[in-house]
């Protein structure tokens, strides 16, 4: 009963961030085309559930690095909405003070440390956290996002061989949607070679997971935290999710050949967020009704967010060349 | 026959044409078989040419560097192609310590004739990892060959050289030429490496550039003609080898020199430039050298921050006056831009 | 009987190999102090089994790469001696016209393709002589060698994924003598963790074997050899060794304390070279003499190949600056 | 108090001092704590600091790398050291896409204190890959520092300040230094970064030079002196930021430059002092100034192709005796060397 009670918590907890993600996603998709996010722009929408459900099971002290496709792992941990639409419309109120884009994500407050737009080029720096932790002696975690194409860099395995070799407190989740860009798996991995299996091989604990459902990926990355958090070196977890739209923008391509709609269809059946709701409609006290408030109470704050965004100032062309470097700190 | 093509086109003609001469062009890098097709630049290869001489590949820049290597010693030519030169900063060992050296360091026995095709992105929120020029590091490493194509025309004489030549050629396209057009000559068209091309005749200055900026150069020449000021643009084409005796010969015509640079001043080809006209033509130079690169600084990302950071012609321009003491009215540039300064052209939609 | 006399041939054939490399390097070793080798030399005393067995199990057509540590490899494949060590005295006489030294040596007509200096460098080398292998549609193989400190390079990884996705005629060798320099490998690699295990849930099929016993290892070899050239895909082998002197240089170094003189004694009671010769006296119709007289011949060419670098000629100082690019060929 | 240090040991002491002023900076590297501990530097560190504070690590120069960067994030403050240059070509990514970048990229909110040590090969066979100068590569990077200490005081006093810099620092050492003697500062003792020094005071010519061709340049200085040459000579000690000041003070003094380079030629450290001096101090320069650098080819290993391509007093005497126009009898140099000219001195017996 109170586990059960726990369980609610949380699946409504996951569900907020789900839809947040998801929404505030939606909403750069509708509005990319005005033209006013100019930047590279990676969504994540049908990938919600990792996200949500791995930030929520980290503390907020707990590091987290990211990718190119950073948005949800951002708001999953709690990053501020407001910042991250300024710094992708390149406002000075921006979470990167317009330099970085939404490749480029940081929010610190929230252990959100960063995302970069270079495959696997955060994963040794999501390490290095973790170096950084056992040396001070804390027992946080630091969690590092990464997709399937950043496994066949080599700095991947590298870093995998460090974190295990030090016993450091490192959470890896690949985030395997089967494409990178539009090429699949297949033309890129050995067919058969479970990405799971072989990081086992190289030494560190490992799972695989169903990256559609929020409340798995929650449980199984809550007790690899647990063990983590304890010292004994780290985890590794390879959910499988799909992005739904095309790799960069906001349209779908499914027409133009590299994958199928009956496949994409496929996965969309899966949504992560119907699931949940309908879990949590089945087995929990609550109603649509109540969700739907909890949306448009989301759409409120994303709406406030993009004004926020819209509304905020550029910086001056002439911050380009300051700040180069970093002076004397406190 | 010539046509009127462009870069894009220019490219792919070139990489067809090499696969038909000779059967051991292969070719392959991230997407070169998708459905855009590194920007069209390679589409159609794979249903001409098989997926086993046309393929993608993991996401393994190193590694992927040493195979072009391994099997260029056997005889292989590998055109590889990155979306993004920021990319291939994984590669560097395989470039610098294994492809540049491995002729020279075992005798003269091997060789190892590979091509890289290297992208640099601007403007459109590229930021500081997709937009970086580092032709100047390349430049800097005794074996590499460079070449940075402007026109459509050079961009496919210049990719047949660089893919039959024996060495390692590093080939570095724009994105923002991508979709210029231009009479291109058809057939097994070559442009030898290491010439420079007079794209303009003057008197008053030298301009040396390079790929995009020699656009932005095109443009301001145009503008100055009309201010009195006639210019020498010598576009590069090659930087290692680099047509020095065309700079020469251009400064010891005109006097003066400004150095243009699609990356930062530091260390770059526009300094190596200044330098080397210093050295060699001191006497002739009336006065100071100039430069014009982007900031010492990493590129940032929003519209904002790039609008004085990326270099154009009105920088040209007033860098050009400033040397001629000419006080220029204002207006001069007159309706230069349709669109905004951080995408190639009105024709522009995101996201890359 | 057959297979016996078979077996007699290559036990022959291995020894005299393994004499060579052994005779060879140590007449470096006596003679590197007259300071007329002037290139960072490192000898591969102690691990000559492998070198041998697998040059032996290769064809000559074959393609080799290989490290810093290359001498034995480059004879195993049955380079040209006099070159080598023209090519270490910095000789115009040398494999490389003296411009590579003991760490970069090539003889192309015994399909040595290059050894360099940089760990990890050549790996992907040879799996790129493999994919020109199998474009040519060739039964030829493509044999790389390294160390275990290799394995800790992303480059190794990358290279084994893209071997084994494509299938590719590559034949790993990976020699585990258990140091990097000074540093062993529990500084490293995980501990327990086995190399070969991992590279065979990288998807490559993998073994270990005894790099003390020539025989097992040209065993091994060669029926992965034959496996590889029927277009099944790459093989890799971990060999357990031992590097008897210092890491680079002449002399042996177990008193500076980074490894026990017991712990060389233990493998130097496993040499390989002496193993080979009891088995041979004891197995086959070959006497002690025989073997002496093989010995004797072999110090006598490598006596001549002494001579033969000493008196070659150095490279003129001028033609440093020649020969940089590859101009046209025929 | 000074005392008489080698170089080694100028930087094993300020190791020790940093590590003992903050405990948050760590030490790594491939055999810091091995019997040789990195040419003598790092001896003593573990026993005095931890195995925590200061490990070996795999050979993996790209994460370890990251790895850097990320420790960095949190604090730390990682000296990492590679017992030459060019094993870190495989950490290009890191290094530029991320350290060089971060601080700027994410609105300077975080920031990397991180040190690299570096070390340059010359002579005894190191060869194509044991002795590459690629100081202008870094120095090219916006966001990067670069430092070239020559003297053990300056070794102890730019370590020092590199480690508690707030930014990466390239420290790169010449592995021809490591035994060169010279009075070192006890104490916390901070050289600032940025600042070139002046070696020698002269006003025929300006001679710029960095690490250990500096050393060269000193004697060349002496015997220029004899001929009745005063040279003015700047070690640039910083590369990045470079004291572009002291520079064109000096040119502007003596009206010539020779700049001077461990690396190749083209697109260098030497060039960009030509290139600066040229556009900054024109009016002062009374000849064309001059760059001696390697040759723009691999550094071969054979004792006898090294004989003439390295660079040393003999040729900078010679290069400022043609400025000037001075012919000097034969025999000026005198017993300049007591050993073999691929050797830093007769002390030394291989195979490093
Ligand atoms: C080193 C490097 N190579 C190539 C790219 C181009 N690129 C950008 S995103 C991407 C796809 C990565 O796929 P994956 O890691 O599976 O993440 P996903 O996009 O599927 O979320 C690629 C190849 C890059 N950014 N960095
Ligand atoms: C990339 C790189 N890092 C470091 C070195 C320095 N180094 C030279 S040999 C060597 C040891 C390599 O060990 P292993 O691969 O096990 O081969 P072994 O020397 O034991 O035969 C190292 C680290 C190097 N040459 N290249
Ligand atoms: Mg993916
Ligand atoms: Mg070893």
């Amino acid at each position: 009963m109170c586990s059960q009670k726990k369980n609610f918590t949380i699946g409504i907890e996951l569900l907020r961030r789900m839809i947040k993600i998801r929404l505030t996603e939606e909403t750069i998709a509708e509005r990319y085309s005005e033209w006013k996010m100019r930047c590279p722009t990676h969504l994540c929408i049908g990938q919600e559930a990792v996200a949500a459900a791995v930030g929520l099971a980290l503390r907020k002290d707990d590091f987290m690095m990211s990718t190119h496709r950073a948005h949800g792992h951002y708001l999953g941990k709690g990053g501020d909405l407001n910042k991250m639409l300024a710094e992708i419309y390149g406002k000075a109120t921006g979470c990167s003070a317009g330099r970085g884009g939404s490749m480029h994500l940081i929010d610190k407050k929230v252990g959100f440390m960063g995302s970069t737009s270079i495959v696997g080029g955060t994963i040794p720096v999501g390490v290095g956290l973790g170096l950084s932790i056992k040396l001070r002696e804390k027992d946080q975690v630091s969690c590092i996002f990464f997709g399937d194409a950043a496994i066949e860099e080599g700095v991947f395995y590298e870093s995998v061989n460090f974190a295990v070799l030090k016993k450091l407190p490192v959470l890896f989740i690949c985030e395997n949607n089967l494409y990178s860009v539009y090429s699949p798996l297949k033309v890129r991995q050995p067919a058969g070679r479970k990405i799971y299996q072989m990081v086992q091989a190289m030494g560190c604990p490992s799972d695989q997971g169903d990256g559609n459902n929020a409340m798995e990926v929650y449980q199984k990355v809550s007790s690899a935290v647990a063990f983590i958090r304890k010292g004994e070196g780290p985890c590794f977890f390879e959910f499988l999710t799909y992005r739904w739209r095309e790799h960069c923008g906001p349209n779908f391509d499914n027409n133009i050949g590299y994958r199928t709609e009956e496949e994409y269809l496929s996965w969309k059946d899966k949504d992560p967020i119907c699931s949940l709701e309908s879990h949590l409609l089945e087995q929990f006290p609550v109603s649509r009704k109540e969700i739907e408030e909890m949306q448009n109470s989301i759409h409120l704050e994303i709406k406030k967010a993009f004004e926020f965004a819209e509304n905020s100032h550029f910086p001056q062309p002439q911050e380009a060349t300051t700040n180069l470097y970093a002076g004397e700190l406190t | 026959m010539m046509r009127c093509l462009t870069f894009v086109k220019a490219i792919n003609e070139a990489l067809v044409q090499a696969m038909e001469i000779d059967k051991s062009v292969i070719c392959y890098g991230l997407g070169v078989d998708d459905p855009k097709g590194i920007f069209g630049t390679t589409l159609g290869l794979k249903e001409k040419f098989g997926e086993h001489r046309v393929f993608d590949m993991p996401t393994s820049e190193n590694a992927m560097t040493g195979i072009a290597i391994g099997a260029s010693l056997n005889g292989i030519r590998p055109v590889m192609s990155h979306q993004r030169l920021d990319f291939f900063l994984l590669a560097m060992d395989q470039l610098v310590n294994n492809a540049a050296k491995w002729h020279y360091m075992f005798g003269g026995q091997s060789f190892v004739p590979i091509t890289i095709r290297l992208i640099i992105g601007r403007g459109w929120g590229q930021g500081p990892t997709h937009s970086q020029s580092l032709q100047a590091w390349f430049a800097h490493i005794p074996g590499l060959k460079v070449v940075m194509p402007t026109t459509p025309a050079d961009a496919k004489g210049l990719l047949l050289s660089s893919i039959f030549d024996n060495n390692p050629v590093i080939y570095i396209e724009h994105r923002w030429l991508h979709n210029l057009e231009g009479d291109v000559p058809d057939g097994d068209f070559r442009i030898p490496l290491g010439k420079a091309k007079k794209l303009r005749n003057g008197n008053d200055i030298s301009i040396v550039s390079m790929s995009y900026m020699t656009i932005e150069a095109l443009h301001a020449v145009e503008i100055l003609e009309k201010q009195g000021i006639s210019c020498d643009l010598v576009d590069l084409c090659s930087l290692k080898p680099i047509d020095l005796a065309m700079v020469f010969g251009s400064v010891r015509k005109t006097g003066r020199l400004l150095a243009l640079d699609t990356g930062p001043g530091t260390a770059s080809i526009a300094g190596e430039v200044i330098a080397r006209v210093s050295m060699e033509c001191f006497g002739n130079l009336k006065q100071a050298p100039q430069r014009l690169a982007i900031p010492d600084f990493p590129t940032p990302t929003s519209p904002s921050l790039t609008k004085v950071f990326y270099k154009r012609a009105e920088d040209i321009v007033r860098v050009v006056g400033n040397m001629l003491r000419k006080n220029f009215q204002e207006g001069i540039l007159g309706n230069l831009r349709n669109c905004s300064h951080d995408v190639p052209g009105a024709w522009f939609k995101g996201p890359f």
